[in-house]
C-alpha cells in the first residue's frame, strides 16, 4: 500500500506540476532573504576582533559548506528510496542534485581558501575539513561521470544509487579519520547541541544566509530536475502535453 | 571447494595477471631509493608512505580486469544462471587474487622495509598490516571495477579512491604508533574490524551490481 | 506438473523504447519452441528473460521449480588462454562418462592439451556445445546454436535434440537456419 | 540598536574593509562575493538554457 501511495504521489507528472507552482515563491523568497542577510552580514555587523573584516566571508562560506553536505544526505535518502521502492522520481532527483552539490562544494572550497589567505596566511592547508570537503567534491564528480558513462539509464540509475549509499556510509568515516589526522580549521560555528560559539549579532544574518542559500539551491535543484525529467521521459505523452 | 580450484586455475595460468603487478611493485620499491639522493636515515622516513601508495596502486592495477574477462566471455552469465551462490564465488575470486598478489606483495614489501629502514623489529610489525590492508584494497577496488565493468578502470578508480583515503590516514597513524611504541594492536584490530565487515558486504554488493550488468 | 515454462504477456522495453510486446507461450515437457524474428527483434533478450538474467518490463513468467536450465549464449564462457582440458574441467565436464565419445565424434580427442586459442571458431563452438550434449538439466536454452557449425554437426545437433525431446526434456532456441527439430514456432515481429 | 549599525564610516571604507590590524580585507570579501554570485548565476543560466533547448525538440 505504501508502495502504491508513493508511486502515485511521486510520479514525475505530479512532481512537475507541484514544483512549478511553488517555484516562483521559493525563488523570490530565498533571493530576498539571501541578499538581505548577506547585506546585513557584510555591512551592518560589527568587525571581528581576531580576524578583522575578513570574517565577513563567513556569510558566504558557511552556507555553501553546510548545504554541500546536506545535499549529499538528501541524495543518500533519495537513493535508498529508489533501491527499496523503485521510485523513478527519486533517482532523477539524485542525478539532478549531484551537479548542484558539486557546485556548492566548489563554492565552499574556493571561498574557504580565499578566506584562508588573510587568516592563516596561506590559501591551502592540509586540514581536516578542507580535505574532507575536497573528497566530497571529487565524489560528486565521480557520481556524475559514473552515471553519464552508461547508455542504459536503468543500469546507470542502479549503480548511481549504490555508489551514493556506499559513499554515504563512508562520509562520516572520512570526516572522523581526517579530523583525527590533523586539524587547524576553527571548530564549527554552529552546532545543534551546543551554544553557538559566535555572538548573536553575527548569528542572525548567518542563519538568514543559510536559509536563503538553501532556498536558492532548492531552485537550482528544481531546474536541474526539470531538465532530467524532460530528458528521461521525453517519449511519454504527458511531457508533450505539458510543453 | 571446486570454486577455489577453478579460480586459482584461472588466475595462475594468466601470468600477466599476477606476476605483472608484483613486478611493478618491485620496480616501484627499487625506484624509490633512486629518487632520494641522501643517507639511508632519510630514506626510511618517507619509505612508508611510498610503501602504502605503491600497495594501493598495484592493487588497483591487479584488479583492473578482475570481472571484465569473465563478463566478456560469458562465464558470469553462466554463474548467475546456475544455482551456485554468486556472491560466494566473488568472495573466493577476491581471496584468490589476494593470495596470489597480496601475499607476495606483503612479503616483498616487508623485505624492502628491512632493507631500507634497517630495523627488522619494526618491519615485523609492518607485515600483518600490509597483509590486511592489501586485502581491504582488493575488496574496495573490486567494487569500483564492478561498477565501471565495461567502462574502463579509470572510472572505477575515480569512484573508489575517495573511499580509501581514510584507510591511508589510518595506515599513516600505524607507522607513528610503531615508531613510538604506542598502541599498535589497537590499529591492527581496527583494520581487522574493517576487513571483517568488508569481506561480507562487498561480495554481496558486487553480485548485485554484476546481476544488473548482465541485464 | 507437465508445464515447465509459462509466459504471459511478456513485454520488454529499453530506455522507454519497446522491443517486443505481449508475448505469451507455454512450454511443456518434451516440447521445443523455435523463436524467430528479424535482427534486433529481441530474440536474445527473450531467451535471457527466461534464463532469469533479465527482468521483463511487464508480464508474468512462471518457471516450474524443478526446471534446471542449461544455457548456451552468444558467448562461449571458454577461456582462450587455458587448454581444452582445463576449460572442460571449469565446466565440470571433464569426468563425464560420455565425454570421450563426443570428442571423438568432433575430431577433438587428440588435442586435449592444446590451448583453446589454437582452435578455429567452429571448433571452439563445438567445445561450447558439449555443455548441451552432456547436460544434466531438463530445460535447454540455446541462442543461435548453429552459427559457425558445419552441416554435419548441425544435423547431429538436431538429431540429438529430437532424442532429448523424446526423453521429456524441453528446448527453447533461436535460429535463423531451419533446424530439423520438432518444434513450435514463435514469431517476434 | 547595535544590530543594524553601519559598520563603516564611509562608502569607500566599506569597499576597502580596512581592519583594525591595518590590513584591508575588501579584496577577499568582494572576490568571494563575486565568485559565489557568478557560480549561482551561471548555474541558473546553464539549466534555463538546457531546458529551453530540450523543450524545443518536443514541439
Amino acid at each position: 500500500m505504501i508502495k502504491k501511495f508513493i508511486h502515485q504521489f511521486a510520479s514525475p507528472k505530479t512532481y512537475m506540476f507541484q514544483v512549478n507552482r511553488a517555484y516562483p515563491y521559493i525563488f523570490y523568497f530565498s533571493v530576498i532573504i539571501y541578499s538581505l542577510s548577506v547585506f546585513w552580514g557584510l555591512f551592518l555587523t560589527p568587525e571581528d576582533f581576531v580576524q578583522g573584516n575578513s570574517y565577513r566571508i563567513i556569510y558566504l562560506h558557511v552556507p555553501a559548506s553546510f548545504i554541500s553536505q546536506s545535499l549529499y544526505l538528501a541524495m543518500a535518502i533519495a537513493s535508498a528510496v529508489y533501491l527499496i521502492w523503485k521510485v523513478k522520481l527519486s533517482v532523477y532527483l539524485v542525478r539532478s542534485i549531484a551537479p548542484i552539490g558539486a557546485i556548492t562544494t566548489f563554492i565552499a572550497l574556493i571561498s574557504g581558501s580565499i578566506w584562508g589567505i588573510p587568516t592563516w596566511g596561506t590559501w591551502w592547508v592540509w586540514d581536516a575539513r578542507i580535505v574532507s570537503t575536497l573528497i566530497l567534491f571529487i565524489m560528486y564528480l565521480g557520481l556524475i561521470s559514473l552515471h553519464d558513462s552508461f547508455n542504459n539509464f536503468e543500469k546507470a540509475d542502479k549503480f548511481l544509487s549504490i555508489l551514493v549509499i556506499v559513499g554515504s556510509v563512508n562520509i562520516p568515516i572520512i570526516k572522523m579519520s581526517v579530523e583525527w589526522w590533523s586539524t587547524l580549521h576553527q571548530p564549527a560555528s554552529i552546532t545543534l547541541s551546543e551554544k553557538p560559539a559566535i555572538d548573536l549579532v553575527m548569528l542572525y544574518p548567518l542563519f538568514g544566509s543559510i536559509i536563503g542559500f538553501a532556498g536558492i539551491v532548492t531552485c537550482l535543484v528544481i531546474l536541474s530536475s526539470k531538465f532530467q525529467i524532460f530528458r528521461r521521459e521525453k517519449n511519454k505523452s504527458w511531457v508533450n502535453d505539458y510543453v | 571447494m571446486n570454486i577455489f580450484r577453478f579460480e586459482f586455475l584461472k588466475l595462475s595460468r594468466k601470468s600477466r595477471g599476477w606476476l605483472g603487478p608484483i613486478l611493478v611493485f618491485v620496480l616501484i620499491m627499487i625506484a624509490y631509493p633512486l629518487t632520494v639522493e641522501v643517507s639511508n636515515l632519510e630514506l626510511g622516513q618517507s619509505f612508508f608512505s611510498v610503501l602504502w601508495i605503491a600497495t594501493l596502486l598495484v592493487m588497483m592495477l591487479a584488479t583492473e580486469d578482475i570481472f571484465l574477462e569473465d563478463y566478456n566471455d560469458g562465464s558470469l552469465e553462466q554463474l548467475s544462471i546456475s544455482d551456485g551462490n554468486l556472491s560466494f564465488v566473488i568472495a573466493v575470486k577476491i581471496f584468490i587474487y589476494w593470495m596470489l598478489i597480496g601475499i607476495p606483495i606483503s612479503i616483498i614489501g616487508f623485505l624492502f622495509c628491512i632493507g631500507i629502514t634497517n630495523s627488522s623489529q619494526n618491519s615485523i610489525y609492518v607485515l600483518p598490516i600490509i597483509l590486511v590492508a592489501s586485502y581491504i584494497f582488493i575488496n574496495v577496488f573490486s567494487f569500483g571495477n564492478a561498477l565501471s565493468l565495461t567502462k574502463g578502470s579509470v572510472l572505477g578508480t575515480l569512484v573508489t579512491l575517495p573511499l580509501l583515503l581514510p584507510l591511508l590516514i589510518v595506515l599513516g597513524k600505524v607507522i607513528v604508533a610503531i615508531n613510538f611504541g604506542l598502541n599498535y594492536f589497537g590499529f591492527l584490530l581496527l583494520l581487522l574490524g574493517i576487513l571483517s565487515i568488508i569481506i561480507f558486504i562487498v561480495p554481496m554488493i558486487i553480485s548485485y551490481i554484476i546481476r544488473a550488468h548482465l541485464e | 506438473m507437465n508445464q515447465i515454462v509459462k509466459a504471459k504477456n511478456l513485454s520488454y522495453k529499453i530506455n522507454e523504447k519497446k522491443l517486443f510486446q505481449n508475448i505469451s507461450f507455454d512450454l511443456n515437457k518434451g516440447e521445443a519452441i523455435h523463436i524467430q524474428g528479424e535482427n534486433g527483434s529481441g530474440k536474445t533478450t527473450l531467451l535471457r528473460i527466461i534464463c532469469g538474467l533479465t527482468k521483463p518490463s511487464k508480464g508474468d513468467l512462471d518457471i516450474s521449480t524443478d526446471a534446471k536450465i542449461t544455457f548456451l549464449g552468444h558467448k562461449n564462457a571458454l577461456k582462450q588462454y587455458l587448454t581444452i582440458e582445463d576449460n572442460l574441467s571449469l565446466l565440470n565436464l571433464i569426468h563425464h562418462p560420455n565425454l570421450d565419445q563426443f570428442l571423438q565424434k568432433f575430431g577433438l580427442d587428440g588435442c586435449l592439451d592444446l590451448n583453446l586459442a589454437s582452435l578455429s571458431f567452429g571448433q571452439q563452438k563445438k567445445i561450447a556445445l558439449l555443455r548441451i550434449f552432456l547436460n544434466d538439466s531438463n530445460l535447454l536454452i540455446m541462442d543461435e546454436p548453429c552459427v559457425g557449425l558445419d552441416n554435419q554437426t548441425q544435423n547431429y545437433l538436431s538429431n540429438f535434440i529430437n532424442d532429448e525431446l523424446k526423453l521429456g526434456k524441453s528446448v527453447l532456441f533461436s535460429s535463423h537456419i531451419d533446424l530439423d527439430i520438432n518444434s513450435d514456432k514463435l514469431n517476434l515481429s | 540598536m547595535i544590530m543594524f549599525n553601519f559598520a563603516f564610516n564611509s562608502f569607500s571604507e566599506a569597499i576597502l574593509m580596512e581592519s583594525q590590524n591595518g590590513q584591508s580585507h575588501g579584496i577577499y570579501v568582494w572576490s568571494v562575493l563575486l565568485i559565489v554570485f557568478l557560480c549561482i548565476f551561471m548555474t541558473f543560466f546553464f539549466y534555463k538554457n538546457k531546458i529551453k533547448k530540450i523543450t524545443k525538440k518536443f514541439k
